[in-house]
């Protein structure tokens, strides 16, 4: 393995990949954020997940492309996603909400691929990125560069998860989320109305992603077609750290993109969407085998 | 009792079936008309070229047209091209090349875009022997199938960056320096046509003795290379080079810009199709680009007069400067109407034997095919961007400006 | 009617299915039909699994694409060295003489059809162990991986693909060559599905889709099952990929053989549509799925993905039952089913006033 | 009588809640045995572990000799242990007798078993035990379309056609009709006598449990209160107060 003797020769490259990685996972954590969220509340996996987060770039790249600085981008994203949200849960998912999980499953693979397809003929299958105009630090000798815009997406990620944590514990319609995510029914018969709790839930789901969008397309480049592959992550962070634990959430997302980096390097660039995808069904099995052990009772 | 139903279903999906297809065109040639037939990306991601590759075609055929048509025995022809939308992957592309010549009759085919496509339809046209010209298919293991009926104006992808490399290995020489001292990172997208370029770019690597310190194959969903770019901050390399169409040129220079990454040779195909002089303006600075025509260049034909006179037509009527692929597309067309006017005849054989005897200008370049149908007539030509404008720097026939080298490191920009 | 009398239409059916390729006016469309056919496959194979037995796979493209690779690396390796087919494949293929090529193929999709069944059991015993979503989501991520792997494997042609040999010419035309493979290998397919699902397995996976614990408490071998159901699965869509490789003769790692996006979700689509769960629903699901695509393909240039997309929202929310399942919603006893019509108008009350 | 199932000091725990500790009780051969308890007692755990549903902190689980503490359910129902669900579960989507035809007892099962179509002989057994369970006319309806209390008796009916030793029946007449209690109670005895079937009920229903089983245990907190023959249980004051003070 060539590429580790790289890392051993210079370790300093692993600080590199770390940090590198680290930064870029708390943008998974958004999105992963939002997903678990959904599942919790709702029990619904969203497939279109990574789509919310690429329509999110495109609305940035349109306000970059109209001459408005993309980081005004993160707020106007999640705005126009939460509009997106709350529309297609009127549309679609609440039609879905209380039915099989597969159904909810292939409804919004359909969302996905209608989502894909619309940003293909609106904005074009090209590749496109918003030129934040922020600089890089360099540590190190120069040997290790951290672009800013990463680092403000930390920043993004720590404002909205403070922000997210005070809203579930201190407004009513946080407090009511919680309360459906426990017992849709119980809610419901304490007058609660789930209908508007579960729009907005997904709604704030979408705009999560919608920010994270926004940073994507800051930090790398974006295209219709790569949704898919953030929805997994999502999906695995949420599987790895448990639903409504933002902490874990977090900590989950950073390790993903760390170890992704990792991956990336010493296995070669063409196994990083590979990795991912093989890492997920690692951790299914460790999981499932791991509940086997411990598998509670059935009523 | 269900199975009933049964013969009433089959026979209804039957009909239905046949019903839904049939009532597309029937006839390689409609009255005065010429149906060419292509099966193009209009969706999925070579969508942007699929539309340069139209665009191309249609400016061809209506410029055709529009002086005459094509002269087949003594009665002019009109030309026109039957689409459909390949959406970029290749096991449609096969079908839908089956579909135009079995279903719609089609004999004069039109190629798609990319290689990948091209390998996925060139078998069936060869099977029902009907000739494709093709200026977007460049893999060169398409020429190494045998295949008779296949000709393409485009030179092979293992030349798109060769030339790099013997430029760097000048310009070591010229620095009194000995090329195999000169470290190569390569980057190049895992699909027919990248890995096409590293074969070619490896050849050339080895006759310099030049040694290869990264060789990452990236992926198709291409949106971070972050990673590849550290390998090169470790290893220093002298050239990078980097292919992945569209979406590989425009992650490279970005990346390249924002992470201030210094290599003295930094060459890529497909950046007049990205666009990334526009998009990423001096960063995009001294980046060398491999291109298969520039509209400096002194080609000309009847048709459209000279590549320039081509560029500002291209330019009037879809409003952007022709990248090659339009260009290639466009040129595609006039060798099918040669080769039409030549053989006097619809047979697919005698027309098979006009294309493969071609030789003609066009604005595009020279096209003579050898045995395996690839253009052996036009050469590739290397451009870098100075000063926001693409200048030829390699062949040295149609250089118009010096490389600059080493690139200027970012510090000292 | 009388086992007998069914029998005949199944003879008739299938007679009437062979001679398509006699009728003029349709043989242009042969290729059509073949990939029909693949349609077909793909529904009836994956509704083994998704329909019968409720485990929604996404991943059963896995094997379509490992039976298209080892048949074409049973081709390519049988009658030359890797160097001689880079370099000689294609149009000079010709020289396969048709017995040649007859073995490559049917070896080569034997070897496939056998590795899907051991990489079937060998992950069962793993990935079946998840239910619900976890399973459908670990099937996604085995699709996918499946597919960038193949593209970092060099033996296989590695992104670039690999060619397959070409049909020949004294086999005749491809269309009819491959109109009847495909036809055989679907009547095969349905034939063996019809017959698994008439004894003791198919009770036992449906009862595995209703309830896996009960069926655990009553003894069922529940793991050998579902084990065999994705062996069965994997072994027929492994023989249709390889010579669905044979008929697009270029394998592109994620775009061909490893197409989770496309056929992937194609299937279950497709199963949905005409009705999981059932024995003719998958056929007539892809029937009228490949139709409208077709359609969207010549009429909707350049929108029929979108299209597609708004098809799979509609179908799944507002028809989940698909054509077949609402038929026999609709006229039960049609299908040779009793229903309490008292108990069901009690459930359906009950359901609406949830 | 010798004891076909014998629990011995098993303790169950869910994360610091201690459901069962030191259970230990035999089963005899051939008996009707019930199991009271306030809710939550552990009765329904007690079950769960001795069908291997989960794993046991400690004990030891025996039945007709062999250890079963360490086998997983469908073995253990290999094994002729069965049981049934407090909440009756079925397959739904499949009609009675096709129920039925898969409750077959798959201890001989084999590959080549899989593909065997039921022979009429097994049709009428299952016929024949529906008609015990009084199903017969509902033979050809789909599962789910059953009342409540259908369904019940087609678990039992299932469980039946599994033919095995022993059942462990979790709550056999909750939420059946009152009116239809002592039909059930006769017919579990008949399966009890004519089967040679061993029955383990859990019961809420003192009249039901008292009416049928032979001996009957209590747990209270997850411990073994007090056991005996009905009249015992009936006067014993700990039950009582276990019962009131539950309450």
């Amino acid at each position: 393995m060539g590429n580790l003797e790289i890392l051993l020769q210079a370790p300093i490259f692993s600080v590199q990949l770390l940090i590198d990685g680290l930064l870029v996972g708390s943008i998974f954590a958004l999105a992963a954020y939002g997903m678990a969220l959904l599942w919790g509340v709702m029990n619904i996996i969203n497939i279109s997940q990574g789509d919310y987060v690429i329509l999110g770039g495109y609305v940035t790249l349109t306000l970059y492309n109209a001459g408005i600085h993309p980081l005004f981008g993160v707020p106007v994203a999640a705005v126009v996603l939460f509009i997106v949200g709350w529309a297609i849960y009127r549309a679609v998912i609440y039609r879905v909400v209380d039915r099989d999980l597969f159904i909810s499953i292939l409804a919004t693979f359909g969302i996905s691929i209608l989502l894909q397809q619309l940003m293909d003929q609106i904005f074009g299958a090209d590749i496109q990125s918003a030129e934040s105009g922020l600089g890089q630090i360099f540590l190190f000798d120069n040997q290790v560069t951290v672009s800013q815009i990463k680092l403000v997406a930390l920043a993004v990620v720590i404002v909205v998860g403070v922000a997210l944590v005070l809203f579930f514990k201190k407004s009513r319609m946080g407090q009511a989320i919680r309360a459906t995510a426990q017992n849709a029914r119980a809610a419901r018969l304490m007058g609660i109305n789930t209908d508007r709790v579960y729009a907005m839930t997904f709604a704030m789901n979408a705009a999560l992603c919608g920010a994270a969008g926004a940073l994507v397309v800051m930090t790398w480049v974006i295209q219709p077609f790569i949704g898919l592959a953030y929805t997994i992550r999502s999906f695995m962070i949420v599987v790895v750290a448990g639903l409504g634990n933002i902490a874990g959430v977090v900590a989950a997302a950073l390790g993903l993109g760390a170890a992704e980096q990792f991956a990336a390097f010493l296995l070669g660039a063409e196994f990083q969407i590979g990795f991912v995808f093989g890492l997920l069904v690692v951790i299914l099995l460790v999981r499932n085998m791991v509940l086997k052990r411990q598998r509670q009772v059935l009523k | 009792m269900f199975q009933y139903l049964k013969p009433v279903f089959v026979s209804l999906s039957v009909a239905t079936l046949a019903v839904s297809l049939v009532g597309a065109a029937q006839a390689k040639v409609e009255g005065d008309t010429i149906i060419l037939g292509a099966a193009l990306s209009f969706t999925g991601k070579y969508k942007t070229n699929g539309k340069h590759t139209k665009n191309g075609y249609e400016l061809a055929v209506r410029k055709v047209n529009e002086m005459g048509g094509v002269k087949v025995g003594d009665k002019s022809y009109k030309l026109k091209v039957v689409y459909y939308d390949d959406e970029s992957t290749p096991a449609r592309g096969a079908q839908l090349a089956e579909r135009l010549i079995k279903q719609d009759g089609v004999q004069f085919m039109l190629g798609p875009y990319s290689s990948g496509l091209t390998k996925a339809m060139a078998p069936v046209t060869e099977k029902y022997k009907i000739p494709m010209v093709e200026g977007n298919g460049a893999s060169r293991s398409l020429f190494n199938k045998g295949y008779k009926y296949l000709f393409a104006v485009l030179s092979t992808s293992e030349q798109y960056l060769a030339e790099a490399i013997n430029l760097a290995a000048q310009q070591a020489v010229a620095a009194g320096k000995d090329p195999a001292d000169l470290k190569l990172a390569l980057a190049m997208e895992n699909d027919p046509f990248s890995q096409d370029i590293r074969a070619g770019v490896l050849d050339d690597a080895q006759t310099h003795s030049i040694n290869v310190v990264i060789d990452d194959k990236l992926p198709k969903e291409l949106n971070d290379m972050t990673v590849t770019l550290t390998k090169v901050r470790a290893l220093k390399p002298d050239i990078l080079v980097v292919s992945g169409h569209s979406k590989g040129a425009a992650t490279a220079v970005r990346q390249m810009m924002e992470q201030k990454v210094d290599v003295p040779m930094f060459a890529i195909t497909h950046c007049e199709a990205a666009d990334v002089v526009g998009k990423f303006g001096a960063g995009a600075e001294f980046t060398l680009c491999a291109t298969q025509w520039a509209e400096t260049m002194t080609y000309k034909d009847d048709y459209f007069g000279s590549a320039s006179d081509y560029a500002k037509l291209f330019e009037k009527e879809y409003g952007y400067v022709p990248p090659y692929q339009a260009a290639e597309s466009s040129a595609s067309v006039l060798v099918w109407v040669d080769a039409l006017q030549r053989a006097n005849s619809f047979d697919n054989v005698k027309l098979r034997d006009a294309l493969a005897a071609t030789d003609m200008q066009t604005f595009y370049g020279n096209i003579n095919f050898d045995e395996t149908g690839k253009n052996i007539a036009k050469p590739m030509v290397l451009r870098q961007v100075q000063g926001g404008q693409y200048k030829v720097v390699a062949p040295t026939k149609w250089a118009s400006d010096k490389l600059i080298y080493p690139r200027p490191k970012w510090s000292e920009r | 009617m009388n086992g007998r009398g069914k029998m005949a239409l199944y003879v008739v059916a299938a007679i009437a299915a062979l001679l398509i390729p006699q009728v003029p006016m349709l043989q242009p469309y042969l290729i059509q039909f073949a990939f029909l056919w693949v349609m077909i496959l793909f529904a009836m194979t994956w509704d083994v699994m998704g329909g019968q037995m409720g485990y929604n796979s996404f991943g059963n493209i896995v094997f379509f694409g490992v039976g298209m690779y080892a048949t074409a690396v049973v081709q390519r390796d049988l009658y030359f060295t890797i160097e001689e087919y880079a370099n000689v494949a294609g149009g000079e293929q010709a020289a396969l003489t048709p017995v040649e090529y007859l073995t490559g193929l049917a070896l080569g999709m034997g070897a496939g059809g056998v590795l899907a069944v051991v990489i079937a059991a060998v992950l069962g015993s793993g990935i079946l162990g998840l239910r619900g979503h976890y399973f459908a989501i670990c099937t996604l991520g085995l699709g996918i991986a499946a597919g960038e792997l193949a593209s970092g494997w060099d033996y296989i042609g590695a992104g670039s693909g690999l060619v397959t040999p070409l049909v020949p010419d004294a086999l005749g035309e491809r269309g009819p060559f491959f109109f009847y493979l495909f036809l055989v290998l679907a009547m095969i397919t349905f034939a063996v599905l019809k017959r698994l699902y008439a004894g003791q397995f198919g009770l036992a996976i449906n009862a595995i889709r209703d309830d896996e614990d009960k069926a655990d408490a009553l003894g069922l071998h529940a793991t050998r099952y579902k084990t065999v159901a994705w062996c069965v699965s994997g072994f027929f869509l492994a023989l249709t990929g390889g010579a669905f490789g044979n008929l697009v003769i270029f394998i592109d790692p994620t775009d061909v053989a490893f197409a989770g996006p496309t056929f992937g979700v194609w299937m279950v689509l497709m199963a949905i549509l005409g009705g999981k769960g059932t024995l003719w629903g998958p056929v007539i699901g892809a029937t009228v799925f490949h139709i409208t695509q077709e359609i969207f393909w010549t009429y909707l240039f350049g929108w029929q993905r979108v299209a597609l997309g708004l098809l799979i929202v509609v179908v799944v929310v507002f028809f989940p039952l698909g054509i077949v399942g609402w038929l026999r919603e609709r006229w039960p006893q049609r299908f040779g089913e009793v229903v309490d019509e008292d108990a069901r108008r009690g459930q359906v009350s009950l359901e609406a006033e949830r | 009588m010798s004891a076909i199932l014998e629990v011995e000091n098993v303790t169950k725990t869910f994360g610091g809640v201690v459901a069962n500790n030191n259970v230990s009780l035999s089963v005899p051969k051939g008996s009707i045995i019930g199991l009271i308890g306030p809710n939550g007692s552990g009765k329904t755990t007690l079950f769960n572990s001795i069908v291997g549903y989960h794993p046991i902190d400690s004990g030891a689980v025996r039945f007709q000799g062999t250890e079963l503490s360490r086998l997983r359910t469908p073995q253990i129902a290999r094994l002729g242990l069965l049981r049934t669900f407090q909440q009756t579960r079925i397959f739904g989507k499949m009609n009675c007798v096709q129920n039925m035809q898969i409750s077959l007892p798959h201890v001989n099962d084999n590959f080549a078993t899989m593909l065997r179509k039921f022979p009429p002989e097994v049709t009428e057994r299952a016929e024949n035990l529906l008609e015990f369970v009084g199903l017969y006319a509902k033979r050809q309806l789909r599962a789910e379309d059953l009342s409540f209390g259908q369904q019940k008796l087609l678990e039992f009916a299932m469980a039946l056609m599994n033919e095995p030793t022993a059942l462990l029946l979790d709550e056999p007449t909750a939420g059946i009709n009152p009116t239809l209690i002592n039909g059930l109670i006769d017919r579990l005895k008949r399966a009890n006598a004519e089967f040679g079937i061993t029955l383990f009920v859990i019961e809420h229903n003192m009249r039901v449990i008292m009416n049928l089983a032979q001996h009957i245990y209590c747990l209270a907190h997850g411990e073994l209160l007090a056991d005996g023959v009905p009249e015992e249980i009936q006067n014993d004051r700990r039950v009582i107060d276990a019962y009131l003070g539950a309450h």
